[in-house]
């Protein structure tokens, strides 16, 4: 049972919406490139359910019908959670154990983005959806640097805190902002640190693919409705492994030791 | 006999004159009474097969013709109806010719018993054991009614009015099962199985579970059970009972009827002019079918749902205003006539004022109020926007959100959801859940904005309101004057009064289906539905 | 300037919103599943901005992104208007010097289909939109027969009116009722008439696509917001074609004089 | 002079107690008399380089640095600002060094000039020079706002309240056109180009065209008056003068006011203390440019709207909603020793309220009621839901609906349209479209439903006004009380008193453009600006 299709009163039948605005003046021309569009993204049949001009250079429609893609759901690839979730609890006394310190987190909004809201509900005590964010962590030092942070001050403060793990909010997605803001924040820390000791990389916003870690440069990326409780289980998982030597690895875990 | 009333909200009130509202009523009384003479001096095809229903019959022969249907033709071939089914067929048994019905219909259908008028004796025992055997199906149908009681008691009620009412429609019985419990779980109240197009034109009930209806499933005994029981499961994991509603129209009104009190369904759409003005069936078929049925949704506890809405997708919503009302008092008058409390009138009305006009929803909030204050013991039934829906699922949704807000304001006690999708789809499972988080976005957030609410005596609403009301009894008055309409009522509906539809008494489908009771007429289900109030 | 993408806030974006149901419950693996549909779709970035799971076995999506499918105004083939546009007055004219009589229309909804209103727009005096309906013109004979109307009822109708158009209503698409009918309904006109006595047939409805004559084997669709006039306009354009014996033909017009 | 006046339509009425009304405001006019002290002793960069382009400084330098920052820069650099910009510059034209400020500014760019502070008769002419052009930049926006008058007049005004505004937000100046040009045909009454994510933060304003922006548009010179010209291009099409708005805030604040100025732009986001909650701008910086900005705004008859919405966009609009008040009075304080008149405050509120509260749109009544009842003669602007919207843009057009709908109940000034899409992407094409169609719908449909509405003096509504005004009278008591607070609304903003930011009075971006007036001190634009009322 990993194909599926979408469901709008009988199985199978593969309905779907979509809407869109053309570029074109109402008329039954514009209303065949509609359903042309629907072709390509592979609705056949699909009926203009609505056509409405906006002026005399836009419409907009409203289109429904079948789809025959098959959705695979095996081979669907996602993030899932690779590490246990922790009470505080649970997390203070792991950092203890393995760092014998306090987890150093730096946090902020880079770029000219100033929603603080998504970070602040990582970091502050008052947390989100009823779980206290990481300055609660006994063992966790929160730095929140606030909003609109440019790289240069943030790889400075990561620096000077000496961060495990640095913390980065993106809300505005307009002209991919988030995206090259990420890729410029990982590129600027991949040279100021050599690469054991750079910090954990992580980025949140609610409109990451979460699945984009890699292609950004950073370490994990967390989407919508991410849990303060998530992250402060992911940060100790992962550093907590970097500083558990038994692990077989390939480098020399000199500079890990004298952290 | 106590059955749950809805609690009427805080709402708005409207000042109407009481001498005009009781004068409403009176005409109206004077338009049904020659109705109901008509009803109780004829039987009809439907009748009687629902009289043999009643009794048990069940089950269909290999082409799918229902048993009933086979007896029934048989015994009209023989002996003709105008005594009734009951006499003749039992008669049939009395003499030993069959077990039971299914026996006597099988053997009917091959042409192995001719049927007879028993007389004297032996018609009175061919009547006794007639109205022993009906009598044990109307006893079901009792039970069915305790039945219900005891589970309302057991799960608990719908939680408020008004009561979230969901139309599910896929065509496919083991489809819309799933969705009626999903749609039970997001929180509807009440679900609608609507029917395939065409079977409202049928002289006869499907039988057995049915996949294959278009825009709608058929109704059968069989797909009444298995919803039924589907939501029997939904109340008990829901803690609350989920009524089931279906459709007691077309040609077969009076059977469906019953088959809904014998599988304890909840509402059934009964209207009185419906099949006639929207399905082109005879209006004397229509009226004498719908006594009946109205008797027997009377005795099950069933609440009726009148289709006044529907006029306003043919007429328009302002012009015709009126017309929903003068209806709403025919079928008030018909349905208290037939033995029906108030507890039991979901008379209709509906949202569909041109959203265009400036102040719809002023208009709209005047309608809902008349309609309330005028009926205010009965659950009215508010329809959502059809005719003004586009494509444009977006307005869709605003209109289906104002629509629920009049609702809420007026005190409605059955609303209908609007689906964005309507002028589109039949509704998507989606649509249901959108639909659904509409509705609950409203009623919690402005629900209880109607004690805010107080229109001026003399304001816009208030006039509006007067004005249908006068308009409503100057038709009545038109109605019911011998020289306009010699024929009452029946004149009026061949004259187009109702949703704009022409339909003289001598046309449409299923006349030849009526027939004149004869002097010894017989049918125990009719005598013991009127003895039993 | 025939290549045109969807438009969102910016030319060439090619943004469009899509909304469905998935047969799964919610987790990240169906929003997983929800993207792997719109990447099929020619989505890509595609951000799955809504989830909502609708009890168990289902969810319901909202989908917006880019689609990189261009849409070739030039190759869109619509069935524009191929008649002039008369007003009942030229439209009398035309029939009676064409005719010499009356222009035989026959109507209804077919198979278990009772939504008159459509059907009515175009035929009762009343009309639609402003416009006048068929019966208002002195030389069409319109014989309305109303809903649910079976397919040999209106052959025999047709046949006994000597109907020179039949126009069919279908407003029920649920699985594809209005094809069907019309489907039969053309076979059975086939089967009754010889070629050159078939009446024009002529369906219409809300959820038709214009282009689909041919294949359901009718004269002509006309779909959403058709007007009175426009059909008049049709039918005289049509029906006097085929009485002006001008026009070369590899038929002989034998049977067409007798009528 | 005249101004167009909002007509203020039949709306329900809220009783407040008069005292605590008068009460309120004189607790606000005590919290922000200590501020204006500090604002009317000190000057920023900003306020000198506004002076500057009121006397016609523009243009940039080859890397987009403004001649205006450069001139700037170079007079601080030689003899601090203490004493304005004017005096130095001025003294140099007069001495010859340059035939204007623009060649000026060039000769300082490259240090060919060096500034002194004239003195006697040199000072006297460097001052009379600085007036003389200052006030032929003065009298240029006196033209553009009897400009604006004629146009009003000629076009005829928004043809009702509230005033539909409109978000245009594409980064790039020639996509925004066609775009507002599109709202303005859809139906907008005032459109707002917002500004690049970055620009406030940026201690210079950008010149030219601009196509480059994030989530909005930079505000320069040349964009306000290519977006000017097409909204007259609108207003001549549809006969109704469109308003243009954009944002004085951010580190350049007095400066975008005297653009805004200059280009007839008609109304301006100018909030006291936006900048420094949301952007850390310094407060003695914000508190400083806001009061230049609003007598620049006073002057060139531009509507403010002020900021608190996003107040609730942090903080609960529920427990919250006293701040929102206390803000508005504090705003309504500045604004009138600013000099601005009662129509020229579009005071800021918002429909942020959980929806899933019980009886939250009730709640969103009784606070909107209470800013309507408090500032009758303000066109209060009205903010749509943004921080419960979700990527569900069906819900979210629905609770856009409820959003119009109590702005239509509640007779407020400027409806700021609500986006289907607000938790997705700026404003696509077809939002504003829809959005469009949505508040028509509820305006054409419902707008007049005020007039049944009367909350009941001691209901739900009017208790929970009472509550807020009294909460705001407690707050506005401890702001000002010197135990609690020694340094009055500095320290309670400090103390996270408005939208849970805690911003000191020592931190924040831009405190170094701070500069405490000395004696001689001369600036003719302030006071022009003051002795023009
Ligand atoms: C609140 C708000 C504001 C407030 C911000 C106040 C503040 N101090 O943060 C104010 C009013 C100041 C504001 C201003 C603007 N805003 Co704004 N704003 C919003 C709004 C309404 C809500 C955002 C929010 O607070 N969400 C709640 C938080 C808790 O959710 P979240 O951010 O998704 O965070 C969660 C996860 O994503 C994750 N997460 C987030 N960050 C991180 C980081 C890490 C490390 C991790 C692990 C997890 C994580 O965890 C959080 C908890 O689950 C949204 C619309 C909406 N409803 O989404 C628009 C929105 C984000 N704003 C927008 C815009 C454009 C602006 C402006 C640029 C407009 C302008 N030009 O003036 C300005 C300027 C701001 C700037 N320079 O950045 C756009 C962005 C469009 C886009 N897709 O690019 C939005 C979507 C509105 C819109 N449709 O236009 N805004
Ligand atoms: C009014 C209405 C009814 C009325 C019909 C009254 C009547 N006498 O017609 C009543 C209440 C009786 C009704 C009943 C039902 N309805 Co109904 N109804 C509608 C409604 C609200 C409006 C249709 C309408 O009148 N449109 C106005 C007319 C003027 O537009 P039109 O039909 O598109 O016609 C125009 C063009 O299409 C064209 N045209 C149409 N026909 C023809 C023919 C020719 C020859 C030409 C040239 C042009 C032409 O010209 C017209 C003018 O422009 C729609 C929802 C909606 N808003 O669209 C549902 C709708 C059509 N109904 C629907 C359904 C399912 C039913 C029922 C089957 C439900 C049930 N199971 O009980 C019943 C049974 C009806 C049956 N047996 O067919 C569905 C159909 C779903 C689908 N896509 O398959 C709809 C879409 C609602 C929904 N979403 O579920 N309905
Ligand atoms: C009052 C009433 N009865 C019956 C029906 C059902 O139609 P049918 O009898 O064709 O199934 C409807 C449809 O909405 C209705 O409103
Ligand atoms: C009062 C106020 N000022 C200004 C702005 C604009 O922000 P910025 O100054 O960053 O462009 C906003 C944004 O909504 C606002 O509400």
């Amino acid at each position: 049972m990993t194909l599926v299709r979408p469901y709008g009163d009988t199985t199978g039948d593969g309905m779907v919406q979509v809407s869109f605005t053309l570029p074109l003046p109402h008329s039954k021309t514009s209303e065949g490139a509609a359903l042309q569009l629907a072709q390509k993204m592979g609705m056949e049949p699909a009926l203009v359910a609505h056509a409405k001009p906006m002026g005399p250079e836009f419409t907009f429609f409203v289109v429904y019908g079948r789809v025959s893609h098959l959705v695979d759901v095996g081979a669907v690839r996602v993030v899932e959670r690779d590490y246990p979730l922790l009470t505080p609890k649970e997390a203070n006394l792991a950092i203890r154990k393995a760092l014998r310190r306090r987890l150093v987190v730096v946090g902020g909004c880079i770029g000219t983005d100033a929603h603080t809201v998504g970070i602040d509900a990582i970091l502050n005590v008052k947390g989100w959806a009823g779980e206290k964010g990481l300055e609660y962590y006994r063992e966790l030092k929160v730095v929140n640097l606030g909003a609109q942070v440019s790289v240069p001050e943030l790889v400075e403060s990561a620096r000077a805190e000496k961060a495990d793990a640095v913390l980065v909010s993106q809300v505005v997605t307009q002209r991919d902002a988030h995206l090259h803001n990420t890729r410029e924040m990982a590129a600027a820390f991949r040279e100021a640190f050599p690469p054991r000791r750079r910090p954990l990389l992580v980025v949140g916003g609610p409109r990451f693919d979460e699945a984009g870690a890699e292609a950004l440069g950073v370490d994990r990326v967390f989407g919508r409705g991410t849990t303060p409780g998530e992250v402060a289980s992911y940060l100790v998982a992962r550093v907590v492994a970097r500083h558990t030597p038994t692990r077989p690895t390939t480098q020399t875990p000199s500079t890990e030791a004298s952290r | 006999m106590t059955t749950t009333r809805q609690a009427v909200p805080t709402r708005p009130r409207l000042p109407l004159d009481r001498a005009t509202v009781r004068r409403a009523r009176s005409l109206a009384r004077k338009a049904g009474r020659p109705i109901v003479r008509l009803a109780q001096d004829h039987t009809t095809v439907s009748v009687e097969r629902a009289t043999l229903r009643m009794s048990g019959l069940g089950g269909a022969d290999a082409d799918g013709i229902p048993w009933s249907n086979r007896l029934l033709d048989a015994v009209r071939g023989d002996v003709g109806l105008e005594h009734g089914v009951c006499l003749p067929a039992y008669d049939a048994l009395v003499r030993g010719e069959a077990a039971d019905l299914a026996e006597l219909a099988q053997k009917a259908a091959v042409g192995s018993v001719r049927f007879r008028l028993p007389e004297d004796r032996d018609r009175t025992r061919a009547a006794s054991r007639a109205r022993k055997e009906v009598g044990a199906g109307l006893r079901r149908i009792d039970a069915r009614r305790r039945e219900r009681e005891r589970l309302i008691t057991r799960h608990g009620d719908a939680p408020s009015t008004p009561w979230i009412y969901l139309i599910v429609a896929t065509g496919d019985i083991h489809e819309d099962i799933p969705q009626a419990q999903a749609a039970a779980r997001a929180g509807a109240d009440v679900i609608a199985v609507i029917r395939s197009t065409g079977q409202s034109l049928l002289d006869y009930v499907p039988e057995g579970a049915t996949r294959e209806g278009y825009a709608g499933t058929y109704a059968t005994q069989e797909n009444f059970r298995l919803m039924r029981a589907a939501l029997d499961e939904s109340s008990r994991e829901l803690g609350r009972y989920v009524r089931l509603t279906n459709y007691a129209s077309g040609l077969c009104m009076p059977e469906i009827a019953t088959l809904a009190g014998l599988e304890r369904l909840d509402m059934m759409l009964n209207d009185s002019m419906y099949g006639i003005l929207f399905r082109d069936i005879n209006p004397l078929r229509t009226f004498i079918d719908q006594r009946f049925s109205r008797q027997v949704h009377a005795r099950a506890g069933i609440i009726i749902n009148t289709g006044e809405d529907n006029y306003l997708t043919t007429a328009d919503a302002v012009d015709a205003a009126h017309t929903v009302t003068v209806s709403q008092l025919l079928n008030e008058y018909f349905a208290k006539e037939a033995g029906l409390e108030d507890w039991q009138l979901g008379l209709g009305h509906a949202f569909e004022i041109d959203p265009d006009l400036p102040d719809s929803f002023r208009l709209e909030l005047a309608h809902a109020l008349l309609a309330r204050e005028l009926f205010p013991d009965a659950p009215l039934k508010w329809m959502p926007p059809t005719r003004h829906m586009t494509g444009d699922i977006f307005r869709g949704y605003l209109l289906d959100a104002f629509f629920n807000l009049a609702g809420a304001l007026t005190g409605q006690g059955i609303l209908l959801v609007g689906m964005m999708t309507e002028a589109v789809v039949t509704p998507w499972l989606s649509d249901r859940d959108l639909a659904l988080q509409n509705v609950r976005y409203v009623l919690n957030a402005a629900g209880r904005l109607g004690e805010d609410l107080h229109p001026a005596p003399d304001g816009f609403i208030a006039e509006r309101a007067r004005t249908v009301l006068d308009e409503a009894v100057d038709l009545l008055t038109a109605i019911t004057d011998r020289e306009q309409h010699p024929g009452g009522l029946l004149d009026a509906i061949a004259d187009g009064t109702f949703g704009l539809m022409r339909r003289p008494a001598d046309k449409g489908r299923g006349l030849d289906g009526v027939v004149r009771k004869a002097e010894g007429y017989l049918n125990p289900a009719t005598t013991l539905l009127e003895e039993g109030r």
